[in-house]
């Protein structure tokens, strides 16, 4: 039931950057109310350059997003943060390109150029790709653009670029630019890794285990809200945000809404294989000093039934 | 012909009057000393005479030329030496003749040695006595290539057999080069041993209370100082300059 | 009178060749708004965004104080106790160099989400400037002065505060422009550190959801900020620094 | 000798310290690293790290040239052309203003992900500090010279060389200073505009995979290259301004 | 009981010597003056004696209290007039007092008034003549409250009227006050107006040459000027002069 403001708990939840799409079921639960009912009063904040993993660690904020690459590498660097909850089921992200550049498929990637911002798994994840269809990474050349976004960059020197759908993809709808999309799931199952998910420290699991269920509770309901009502969710987000383009958010939850959950039996729901196989594909491709020991990393024990 | 025409100057700072209406001819080769009291407007007039200043009214003339308000024609020597603390003596003294063309460093070196700062060179400017600067400036002013020399108080730190000295070195060089030289001073004595006339200028606002031309034939050596003659003249200006103090408080 | 406003007049003018451009090489929105098309997005949104400005200006101000502030004790400090300049001076230096991407989970993790860390953010982009104007200010006080001074037996504290301080007001108040400039930027920079209010959230927000016409509305602000911040100092100083422009025209 | 080695020592003290407080306060390594576990880290990865060393500091020394040469040279456009200085002085400040992310794309966009739009990048912020503290230097030049100087006629451009320039090399260097201090953090900043090599990408790679020890590599060498190319300017300016440092004990 | 006793001091600049071994005792109100060719070193005893400088050599003390090297117990007039250019002339002139204590501005108007400079309060020091300036910086030394006042070549840039009105002033305060003073000259007839006793300096390495007692009575008048005794000293002192300058050249 209802508790009294006084005696909700202070809870705070770090985004990975900017409110977005993948965010709207934590702002639908705030402003709905799911988080009190939960007896949680929860504050959202944006982290800027401060780094979300970092903060959540040291439990300086109690949740956090983030995704399951970050997560990996953090742990391998003994950063005490677990996976709490799969934001989305499957990997929505994909190498995107103006459909004027002519690249339907990996095997065009030879001879063009790719914009990224110069870290290794870029490059063996291309080569991943392309080495399935006989085309040679060497031949791509990689250019490092930095802090520039799609849209500009593609005008210049670059010729693709790595995206999410839910966000870049639909931008370009909306301005009427076509764009050809090659999705990580479509070529591998390894990569069809958790983007993004909630994460906790493992502290906060030992010792307040009732707040991270509270917690995902409450935000279960609110992704749930965002999968049954996309445009309420939409409009939720924007009024909690007004600085966002409306457009846009409406349009991405629309698509985002149905992938939330997608073909898994509840949201939020990680599965191990999932975990282990980008993890071993990682340490295969040397991209990781040491195994992972993927059931420590994420954990469904908090979601609700 | 007169080489530097002053006429009918006037200038003020905001609302006080400096100068009224002062009219000073120097003819070429000439040698005028200009005695006032502190503060009459001695510098003021080199000002307007060097074009720092724009007077309010008046002309200011170098043979028969319009020069109001403009600058280069004169060599100066301000009251404060001005030297530039960066640069050595040598290259300080240097500095008059840089500016209009191409330095002599070897004549340099040579005026300095007569001026007893041989030593000094390579010295900057603050590790030199009061009047060794200001013997560095007079240097500078001497080297500069322009005819008409303008002196402001060039000797005022200098001990009586250094300033002796100079006064001599002054005169030589005077005639030897034909210079047109414009001087201020408050020593009488000074005054009377190197001109060819003397000016006196009241208290400001400044005009020219007296001209005496000076009546000893040249070349005049230290002995003058002690005619009869000399401590009349030297009695008969102090008397004016004490008027023209009068005159105004 | 028109001089006064040459600098809007060419703002004028570069926002018209920039409009004009735009239209003609059919630069896209997105990259480069027209000027027009910002000034709308900014009536449209004001109502929301003035309170970022607010938050951003108050907290740029509050900055600007603590951070010269700190950055004069700091040159106070080096200067009065010479023992503490060489081992600190460098240190000085290094603070200028840790990236904020560095600096932030440490400051949050230290200070929190509140108002402390991103004061410390502008302090440190804003106290350097002042700290290495007044040192360099403080030094090279007149050496007659310092000489006088000395001799009149004055205390260190007089020292400073009645002839070095005077003396390198110019030379702070260049630091100072400095710093006023960069604390709005600091500011931004700072909001970064997780804020829920100011024209740094605003931005990003804006840039994430490729909404440029509002990012340069963000910048214009920036901007607007700065210049007003600049101006105060150079009316301060024209106030404080006043003698200095009784200069002869 | 002990004295020149203070900050030595005092920097070895505060690794002992950072390390004593690190073992016991238990802070883990991921959030700040032992100034030991850097060191190993610093040294292991060696032989990769230089090349981005080395290509940051070059970027940097080239940005630092461009950078100070256009403020140096924006300063004397602004100083001798007055008419200039009403309208262009504003805009130097908002140059200042700009932020990385948005000037980011459209200087991708001109100019492609080349070294141009990273020199242009170092230049803005280094060009600022010079700007400001040569014109606040050209505008202190000692009133008494500058009158020296137009009563003998120099020109506008001697008027420059001869006197402004040296007179406010001081303050130059001041600006200098801080340009330099700044310019390794720009190039730091530049290479987010896109870059293979340099410290700025080693850094954000270690950051993305929380290697905090090589994020301190990082900085550490940041804080090097600013120190060294700090120290220059402070040499040069030692030889530069030597005759101030020729001052009474 | 003598007030200021100099002994045997030494000291040299570099590789130069600039006083060799001068003895001087000056006693409890009395008026010495100090003569000497330019560059002697007569700035330097001064500052030797406010403690500017150390000697290499001997002993400076008074009251027999040993001073050497102490700052604050003479007040002092230097030899360029060293006002500062960011106070009017009235702040200036306080500056002696405040240093050690309260300044009193009343005392302060009513001497600038006796001096000519009453319409010149609130000038800055800059818009004065070079005469001005200096019969500013000797009110200065006059308002500091020290027993002993060192006053170097104070008169130097006046016309001999208003010099020998502040002769007279300063005799008077001088008896009125009971202050012992030192004074330095190129002016043998102000020397000999007012001193008790007149002190030869030899070219450098400088030491004593000579000491004369003046013979007048006081009260003095402008008429002993005019006396065969007064003319006869005062060659014997220029043949002292001359003596010591032909010494070392
Ligand atoms: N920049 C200025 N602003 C205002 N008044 C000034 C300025 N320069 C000079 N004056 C005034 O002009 C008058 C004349 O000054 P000037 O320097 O010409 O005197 P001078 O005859 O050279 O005196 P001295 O013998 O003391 O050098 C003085 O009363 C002085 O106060
Ligand atoms: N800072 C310094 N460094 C080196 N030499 C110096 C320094 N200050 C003074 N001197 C030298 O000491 C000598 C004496 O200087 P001082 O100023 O005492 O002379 P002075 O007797 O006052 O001469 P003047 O009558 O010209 O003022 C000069 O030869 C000068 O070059
Ligand atoms: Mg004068
Ligand atoms: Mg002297």
């Amino acid at each position: 039931g209802e508790k009294t403001a006084d005696k909700l708990k202070k809870v705070k939840v770090v985004l990975d950057w900017t409110p977005n799409t993948n965010h709207t079921g934590l702002y639908v639960a705030k402003e709905k109310g799911y988080f009190k009912e939960q007896g949680l009063d929860v504050d959202i904040i944006m982290p800027g350059d401060a780094g979300a993993d970092q903060l959540v660690a040291s439990g300086k904020a109690d949740f956090g997003v983030s995704y399951q690459e970050g997560i990996t590498q953090a742990r391998i660097q003994d950063v005490p943060i677990v996976s709490i909850a799969a934001v989305i089921q499957h990997n929505t992200s994909g190498f995107a390109s103006p459909v004027a550049k002519n690249i339907s498929s990996p095997k065009d990637y030879e001879g063009k150029t790719y914009g990224g911002w110069g870290s290794p798994v870029e490059k063996q994840i291309l080569s991943s790709l392309m080495d399935k269809e006989n085309a040679d990474v060497e031949k791509l050349k990689i250019v490092n653009m930095g802090d520039s976004d799609f849209f500009t960059a593609v005008k210049r020197d670059i010729d693709f670029a790595w995206i999410f759908y839910g966000w870049t993809g639909i931008e370009a709808e909306l301005r009427g630019e076509k764009l050809n999309m090659q999705y990580l799931t479509d070529y591998s199952k390894k990569l069809d890794y958790y983007t993004p998910v909630l994460a906790t420290n493992e502290k906060m699991i030992a010792k307040d285990p009732e707040t991270v269920k509270a917690f995902l509770k409450g935000a279960a309901k609110g992704y749930e809200f965002a999968i049954e009502k996309p445009d309420a969710a939409a409009d939720i987000l924007i009024k909690e945000v007004p600085d966002l383009n409306s457009k846009l958010v409406k349009k991405s939850q629309q698509w985002l809404s149905p992938k939330y959950k997608d073909d898994a039996d509840r949201w939020g729901e990680q599965k191990l294989s999932v975990w282990k196989n980008y993890s071993d594909w990682m340490y295969d491709h040397k991209l990781l000093e040491k195994k992972l020991d993927a059931k420590k990393a994420f954990t469904n024990d908090y979601l609700p039934e | 012909m007169a080489q530097l025409k002053i006429r009918n100057v006037s200038v003020s700072f905001g609302k006080k009057q400096i100068l009224h209406s002062v009219d000073l001819q120097v003819s070429n080769g000439e040698f005028v000393t200009i005695l006032g009291p502190s503060g009459s407007g001695k510098s003021t007039l080199f000002h307007l005479i060097g074009g720092l200043l724009h007077p309010d009214n008046g002309h200011i003339s170098l043979n028969n030329h319009e020069i109001t308000g403009e600058r280069g024609h004169i060599s100066y020597m301000p009251q404060s030496p001005s030297l530039l603390p960066w640069r050595t003596i040598l290259d300080n003294v240097l500095l008059g003749q840089e500016l209009s063309g191409i330095a002599d460093s070897e004549y340099a070196r040579m005026m300095l040695q007569k001026a007893g700062l041989g030593d000094y060179e390579k010295a900057y400017p603050h590790e030199l006595s009061g009047g060794m600067k200001q013997r560095a400036a007079f240097i500078r002013a001497l080297l500069s290539p322009q005819s008409v020399i303008c002196l402001d108080e060039p000797f005022s730190a200098l001990d009586e057999l250094t300033r002796l000295d100079m006064q001599k070195w002054l005169l030589s060089i005077w005639q030897e080069h034909q210079k047109t030289i414009l001087f201020v001073t408050h020593n009488i004595d000074e005054a009377l041993f190197l001109s060819d006339r003397i000016v006196v200028l009241s208290q400001k606002p400044a005009h020219i209370v007296k001209e005496f031309t000076v009546p000893f034939p040249r070349p005049r050596n230290e002995d003058i100082l002690l005619t009869r003659e000399f401590l009349e003249v030297k009695k008969d200006i102090y008397y004016t300059l004490k008027q023209g103090l009068a005159v105004q408080s | 009178m028109k001089k006064r406003w040459s600098a809007l007049w060419l703002l004028f003018f570069i926002l018209i060749v920039w409009d004009a451009v735009g239209r003609w090489t059919q630069v896209p929105a997105w990259l480069l708004p027209s000027p027009l098309k910002i000034f709308s997005a900014g009536l449209e949104d004001w109502s929301r965004f003035y309170v970022h400005v607010l938050s951003t200006a108050s907290l740029s101000f509050v900055g600007f104080l603590t951070g010269t502030t700190a950055g004069l004790l700091a040159a106070i400090l080096l200067h009065r106790v010479p023992a503490l300049r060489q081992p600190l001076y460098p240190f000085i230096i290094l603070s200028q160099n840790v990236p904020v991407i560095v600096l932030a989970p440490l400051l949050v993790i230290w200070f929190g989400f509140g108002l402390l860390p991103k004061i410390i953010v502008i302090t440190l982009v804003c106290f350097f400037p002042v700290t290495i104007a007044a040192l360099d200010g403080f030094k090279q006080t007149d050496r007659e002065l310092v000489h006088y001074f000395t001799m009149c037996g004055a205390s260190k504290s007089q020292m400073f505060w009645k002839l070095e301080m005077p003396h390198s007001l110019p030379s702070i108040f260049s630091g100072l422009k400095i710093a006023a400039t960069y604390s709005v930027m600091g500011a931004v920079i700072s909001e970064w550190l997780g804020s829920e209010r100011g024209i740094g959230v605003y931005m990003t927000l804006a840039s994430s959801s490729f909404r440029t016409d509002r990012v340069f509305v963000a910048i214009f602000s920036i901007m607007m900020l700065s210049l007003l911040f600049f101006f105060i100092i150079v009316l301060l100083e024209r106030r404080m620094v006043a003698h200095q422009r009784k200069e002869l025209g």
